[in-house]
């Protein structure tokens, strides 16, 4: 069986945890959402970064939190990737009414990737309780139960986790 | 009002003298002030403020939890707000919860206050006759106290009362906090803003009754310098090791010493806010370490005796001191830790007991413990070697790193997440500088030990690891100075408000950073050398000087501590916080000639309005910190907190986009003006430290900057996110009312990205911003959220 | 104490006449009865009793939750008793959570009887004006004001002191919950302890302060019949439905009502406490239901306002009264709703803004209540018929019935498990039955409807199903009437010492009942008719008043309510549990002459030993019930609950099989003895009724009952569990110490029980046992816990 | 797969819960036990009563809490059933040095079965937390996640969870 185990042990919310995502299923569900969001946060390896630029290239909005806009910029692609206060952004994110960061309005799918992972949960168990409009999908190395689906924790299997990234690229 | 009533008194020594007394007048009332609408207010009082507050800095909950469990119809499981069995629903319950830790940490500043009045009249006698002077620089001695309650203090005797009022306060909202009655995460919020101000309440009577119990500074600026570290304690004299937040059992100590000539014998050091405390009594005191390193001190064998009072003490104290056979003396009913209680026995008797191998005893009674404390160490002393080393050998250390199978529970506990197993493996094959790196990351909470099947005891490895850093981790803290002088606020006052000081930055509070103690060092430097204010209290304090320029100097060595541009300041223990609220309150006071007595919503106002201050709780992690925060919150003052904050459930945070949200009263003008998002969040965590500094700067901007003042707070918010971010801030141009709002070394450039990105109107030859801004720039502009002001002004000072 | 400082007074009209005034001395001094040894006892003051019980009641730690998430260093795995990164144990930790509950629980208590003070002041004046009298036949006035601070309150004004004392201790517990200090869960559990006696005294001060301040009975039995039931609301007329804790506002109501002839065009009908109260002083006024019914109430449509005040209300009220249409008035900052604040308007402004179609509205003062709520409810009236009918038509009825799935979602929902969709099959197929017949098991907590896929109402499903019994649901209950009178206990003090009343049975608190509310009926029943004392309070005696013998006599008038054998007593609200402790001091006082005053200890172990009182709280569910426990036991009184009850967390279980935990002083002989198990528990959970019958009545037995009198408590113990379990009690043996001590009526039997299953040896021709009982009788056996009295012997009286 | 959700959806006590229990595997261990213990409360079928009756015949002390000690002493076989308030003999489970209801020392493992859910998985919560010398194993209808196993949640199968038991038994 997969690992569906909180990377903090007594991460446990309650009754409703993140389902098992399955790379196919997250690149269909990013197909077929009308704005789907990538939060990218500091805690991540070069590998992964890689991966997120494909991301990027791929039509998905990305938007980095914390310090990780550098990396964008040193990657030169800052153009196409916004940066927000993680905190702030989530808030905006529950807020129906919220205009988006390009004022095309809120986002009906929301994958994390790279957050500090507590902070990250926590933000996941905002948008599960108070956000019926849309989603979040942990795409990260850790399981996430206040995902809607999430990843198991792959923190120490690289390679596996990099190969699911790749199947969600090779399928949106 | 204090009333005498009809009764049996007896005048010194004539008794069955019945005196029937008519009516008493107050002091305060015959000095004749103008009594503000609100003294002594109650849970409903202030709540069109809170309601305001609220719908500008909307409660933004992450739940910690989808269920309730507070009571027998549960578990209740409220995923996707569902509701409990009494009704209540997860947003209702998130703000109950945040109540509660709000009540549990304002009851922790209130009982304290009330311990330390008691323990006052116990070792100094009558508190009537210990007056309230801070000298002829501080007339406004008890800001707090007056804006809340609106009496002014004379003497000690006078804050009974105050905490009279504070304890009825605090269990109103405990009441409140009862399954069942309270639906509205809104009116918990109110509840929860009402703790935070009853907490900074009680902190200021708690630091006011110290300051002149014992002599504590009173505000003088240019305080001497106490060792900080853990590298500081001489192990070569006997060491009595103190930890917690009631310090007169330490100053006991420190009389012991000095009545017995053994201050060279004998070292004191502390951890947690008892450091800072006997460092204002006691200068030879040192200072051990913050609240997260209390196991690494311990664990790394550093006392021959440890001293317990409240709060901030490991509840494993036992267990770890126990481990290295250093025996336990607590000396406060809040933490016995199931030790015997032998307060009234002989003292001989007590240091019998605990030379006899007792694991700790209780003494309740602070003028016992200097004696005990101090001769048990001097015993124990005897009977060690002077040079202390690693409590692991080097064989033991690598043995251990052997054992280790990477198996990661330990890294699944650590609420850092630290990946402990591969820093063994590291070890195991030489390289031991991963343990060390992590040891600082390490907020010495012994998680994992608890967890690693192989019984390895992670935090020795660590000490071992990091035994040279320790040795030398020596550095220079001020002493602790108190209150902010009146003379200080008016010279500051007009450039806080105006803007051209950019803001005072609070870094205060607990130690659970997210990557080590460095950060700390990094946000003070960072705004000391850009001329915010810096005024440190609590355990950020401790961290922040542990780390030096290229110059060798610590913080508090290179700046200077007047409260004024460029000052880093030890304000002092965690209670001593309110002298940053007072601070923001003097500046209402001495600057714009506010009365302050009673008149909590007006000042509030103000200093949400004008004045730029922004705290800091890097480390946020108890439910003090939770009701200092929410304290700073509804007075104006909003606070950054680190990652592991969001944990608290709540955050305030602002949406710039709403325009119904940023609408106050020009009284002026008579009308209603949207303003800039300033500050954007009352309560925030942010992820990082490069995140966190421009985010504080931004927070420093208010309404009522002016251009000036603004164009110095912007140059900051974006020197700050270009170095630390790489890139102008997203939102800095909502900032800008006019050209000369821009920062001037910047301004064409600028000017070019206003037009081209945000497509406002430009005109090139003068440099002028023609279209674009939400609003222009007016200097006469004066700003309210209250309708009341708005109308009616503010309260009228009254003659005196 | 009480002291007078110098400083500037005005004496009537003398203006700055300073007068220095000297020692104080205190009323009670001058009375010069001798002061106990702990008046207004701090934390660690009795902790040593507090050790004594924890030994012998050893807390069983049943965790509701592996985890702890109280700061943002967790959450805390500490499944296994493992630590969390404060060093807390699961043991600890748990500890802490019951700390955490008995301090919300008698901060409930503390801040109502508060904010009562303020009430009366604000509508009576004076409060030294106001004497606490209960007449000649009751001289202790406030048993537990006396025992607990030493103080013998005059006047109202007297309680001041008393409520700052409480006030300070719940604040000091408060603190010591922090996160970091207590690391033992014998020391939280004695902070427990501290808060349960804090609980108590607050309880007596609210009690008294209501009492004397409007003229409530004052202990008189033979107190008139009050309606009590869902079908006793008259809905010809207006309803106001007054719910919660603080009844002043429904006074005004009532008040208003009289006033203005008013008294048949309205009915004043209560739920929980408020309802209680009010039935004291408003003789019309009906008790609706209890806590356990109050959405059944609401949701039934039978109310055309609703008026909260404090605790013990839904938190969504809004929501459900919102479905009907009613709105709701809130007149208690506890429990504001998020509903506008209109205390200072007009109340025509207020009348009109509800009438126009507001959910609610905030009025903070009781004495605007009358009138707003009074016309609202007139003018709603006026819009409705008079009969009222389910909610549902038969037809929507039977629409949601066949919707239903069975999918079971509301049964995983329901804390009581309920099968609703068996009931609703079988409703589709014409059997309603079963869906009646759950309507008394569920406690309308609404969860169900929170998760049902399709939307049922199904609190409005089981109202159809149950309404003829709604309609009909109409019994007596008896006015409260407040303390037990020290006339009575000179009647009753020797034989419940001596056992030949076998014990008193306190009912009491909320009603998350496993089984429905018969149960509770079955309880006072039972033992009233055993000839035990039973005392009730809260909705266990609404509840107990629904359902009628043979004779269609409901227990209340089956039974008489003086405080004698076989009584049925409304004593009153939760608060007026305070006069069944104060009946067990004023046993010690009045007939063992013990010295109550501030004398604790003494009290609780004389308590222990002697009097055979037992609470259940069968519903017991909040945490008001968890602290109301918690003082019982600190004083000696065990308490059974229903099997909710058990996630409290912690109960007191005693371990019958360890000699050393039940070892007594003699005082008489001088040595120390081994005693039966009895009590043998302090805190238990029952899983059954049948279970708890005999259970309670074996926990009324006490060491120090006399031979006659332990044969009539065994007579009851095996009587009770051969009716209820249809065997002998395994334990009975345990209770036995001589012959004498067997049940007339089964002794040769017993005899025989005792020498075949238990190896005794009988003398059979004298009828005597000649070996086997683990201590002998000894009719001057004088027992104690306490060294000290065993050492010293109690406390003198002195004279007064 | 099997249901392995509390009979309280909230229920969910943390990170540690109860593993499936699978009849043959529940024998065995009754069987490994030196002193097992079959506590049966009062919420159980005629059915399920049938089964206990052969527990007791299969050598497993029985107690009986609550009201159930009538059923036995109804069916006549009150000898060889004990009678503990539950609440008690939990608390004396904790306790090492117990001395059991035989007077023969505590238990290594205690089955469950008819508790009334809530308070016996308050019961299990207490044993898996507090008593290392022995586990809990709920062969009860309902998934106890307190439990040291648990048979998933049968409560709308009777058939299928009377099969459980008779496994069990015939595995005995
Ligand atoms: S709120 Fe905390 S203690 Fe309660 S169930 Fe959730 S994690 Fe456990
Ligand atoms: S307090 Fe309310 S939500 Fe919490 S367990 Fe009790 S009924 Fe459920
Ligand atoms: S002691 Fe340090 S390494 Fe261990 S769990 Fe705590 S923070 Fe992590
Ligand atoms: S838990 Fe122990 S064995 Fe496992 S990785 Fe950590 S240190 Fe190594
Ligand atoms: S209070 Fe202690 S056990 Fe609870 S979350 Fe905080 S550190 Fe963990
Ligand atoms: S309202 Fe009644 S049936 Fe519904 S969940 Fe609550 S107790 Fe069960
Ligand atoms: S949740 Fe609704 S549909 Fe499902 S069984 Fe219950 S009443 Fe029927
Ligand atoms: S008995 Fe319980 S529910 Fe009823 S009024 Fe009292 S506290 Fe409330």
């Amino acid at each position: 069986m997969v690992e569906a185990k909180p990377f903090d042990t007594a991460n446990i919310p309650g009754p409703k945890m993140a389902m098992i995502a399955k790379p196919k299923s997250v690149a269909s569900m990013i197909k077929r959402a009308k704005r789907p969001l990538l939060i990218v946060g500091p805690d991540l390896t070069e590998e992964m970064f890689k991966r997120v630029l494909e991301f990027a290239k791929k039509d998905v909005q990305v938007v980095a939190t914390g310090s990780t806009i550098k990396k964008f910029i040193e990657a030169g692609v800052a153009d196409s990737v916004k940066y927000a206060v993680l905190h702030e952004l989530t808030s905006f994110i529950l807020d129906p009414e919220w205009p988006g960061l390009d004022g095309q309005g809120n986002y009906d799918l929301v994958l994390f990737l790279g957050t500090i992972y507590y902070h990250g949960s926590q933000m996941m168990a905002a948008i599960k309780n108070f956000a019926p409009h849309t989603r979040a999908i942990a795409i990260d190395r850790y399981y996430h139960p206040n995902a809607f689906q999430s990843f198991p924790s792959l923190w120490k299997k690289d390679e596996e986790y990099l190969e699911m990234l790749d199947e969600i690229l090779a399928n949106l | 009002m204090f009333e005498l009533k009809e009764g049996i008194f007896v005048l010194d020594e004539l008794r069955n003298v019945s005196i029937k007394i008519g009516e008493v007048i107050e002091e305060e009332e015959v000095e004749k002030a103008i009594m503000g609408p609100t003294p002594k207010p109650k849970i409903a009082d202030l709540r069109d403020w809170d309601m305001f507050l609220l719908k500008r800095y909307k409660p933004f909950y992450a739940p910690y939890c989808d269920m309730c469990c507070l009571c027998t119809m549960g578990k209740c499981d409220l995923t996707g707000n569902k509701r409990g069995a009494c009704g209540i629903d997860l947003a209702a319950q998130t703000g109950r919860i945040v109540a509660i830790a709000c009540a549990i940490g304002v009851s922790a500043h209130c009982a304290h206050a009330r311990h330390m009045m008691h323990d006052i009249e116990h070792m100094k006698g009558d508190l009537s006759e210990i007056p309230i002077d801070f000298g002829p620089e501080i007339d406004v001695v008890a800001p707090l106290t007056e804006l809340i309650t609106g009496i002014r203090p004379k003497t000690l005797a006078d804050f009974k009362k105050v905490l009279d009022y504070a304890e009825e306060q605090i269990v109103q909202v405990v009441d409140a906090v009862h399954t069942g009655q309270e639906g509205s995460y809104l009116d918990y919020e109110s509840k929860a803003f009402h703790l935070g101000m009853i907490d900074s309440l009680s902190k200021e009577v708690a630091d006011i009754l110290q300051i002149c119990a014992f002599g504590f500074p009173k505000g003088e600026d240019n305080q001497p310098f106490i060792d900080v570290g853990m590298g500081t304690i001489d192990m070569n004299k006997a060491v009595v090791l103190v930890i917690g937040h009631n310090a007169p059992p330490a100053m006991n100590i420190a009389d012991y010493l000095e009545a017995n000539g053994l201050t060279d014998e004998v070292d004191i050091a502390g951890i947690c806010c008892t450091a800072n405390d006997i460092g204002r009594y006691y200068e030879k005191a040192k200072i051990a370490a913050a609240l997260s390193r209390q196991l690494k001190v311990i664990r790394a064998g550093l006392a021959d005796v440890i001293v317990i009072d409240e709060q901030c003490i490991r509840a494993d104290i036992l267990y770890h001191a126990g481990k290295l056979g250093i025996p336990v003396i607590c000396t406060n009913d809040k933490a016995m830790h199931g030790l015997r209680d032998m307060t009234k026995e002989d003292p001989k008797d007590i240091i019998k007991y605990i030379l006899d191998g007792a694991p700790g005893v209780a003494i309740l009674d602070p003028l016992k413990v200097g004696e005990v404390a101090t001769t048990i160490a001097l015993e124990r002393r005897k009977k060690r070697e002077g040079e202390i080393k690693p409590i692991l050998s080097e064989k033991e250390f690598m043995e251990y790193a052997k054992t280790c199978t990477q198996c990661g529970n330990c890294t699944f506990a650590c609420p850092q997440g630290i990946r402990i197993g591969e820093a063994m493996e590291a070890a195991e094959n030489g390289d031991r500088s991963l343990l060390e790196k992590r040891w600082d990351i390490c907020i010495a909470c012994g998680r994992c030990e608890q967890v690693c099947p192989k019984n390895i005891p992670i935090i020795d490895m660590l000490n071992f690891a990091a035994w040279e850093r320790i040795k030398n981790e020596k550095g220079k803290i001020r002493r602790a100075r108190g209150p902010v002088r009146d003379t200080e606020i008016r010279e500051v006052g007009a450039p806080i408000v105006l803007g051209t000081i950019p803001g005072i930055i609070a870094p205060i509070g607990c130690g659970n950073y997210p990557n080590g103690t460095e950060e700390v060092y990094t946000i003070v430097r960072e705004f000391a050398s850009r001329n915010y204010i810096v005024t440190l209290t609590g355990c950020m304090a401790f961290d922040a000087a542990l780390y030096k320029n290229e110059e060798g100097q610590g913080v508090f060595e290179e700046f200077h501590d007047r409260f004024d541009a460029g000052g880093v300041i030890n304000i002092g223990s965690c209670v001593s916080n309110a002298h940053i609220h007072g601070a923001a309150i003097k500046v209402a006071r001495i600057f714009a000639m506010r009365n302050i007595r009673a008149n909590y919503e007006e000042i509030a106002d103000y200093i949400l309005n004008r004045v730029g201050a922004c705290g800091v709780a890097w480390g946020a992690m108890s439910q003090k910190a939770a009701s200092i925060a929410t304290g700073f919150n509804r007075l104006g003052v909003p606070a950054v907190v680190g990652p592991h904050g969001s944990k608290y459930r709540r955050a305030f945070l602002g949406q710039p986009y709403r325009d119904e949200d940023w609408i106050m009263y020009d009284i002026r003008r008579g009308e209603e003006v949207r303003v800039e998002p300033a500050p954007q969040d009352l309560l925030v965590a942010a992820e990082t430290l490069e995140e966190a500094l421009p985010l504080m700067a931004k927070l420093c901007i208010r309404p009522a900057d002016t251009d000036r003042g603004r164009s110095i707070k912007l140059t900051h918010y974006i020197d700050l996110s270009l170095k630390y971010l790489g890139k102008l801030p997203e939102d800095w141009h909502l900032f800008v009312r006019t050209e000369s709002d821009l920062p001037l070394a910047k301004k064409e450039e600028l000017l070019k990205v206003l037009e081209d990105e945000h497509g406002w109107k430009i005109d090139w030859k003068k440099k002028k911003i023609l279209e674009g801004p939400m609003r222009g720039y007016d200097a006469g502009f004066n700003p309210t959220n209250v309708k009341r002001i708005f109308e009616q002004g503010p309260l009228p000072l009254g003659g005196e």
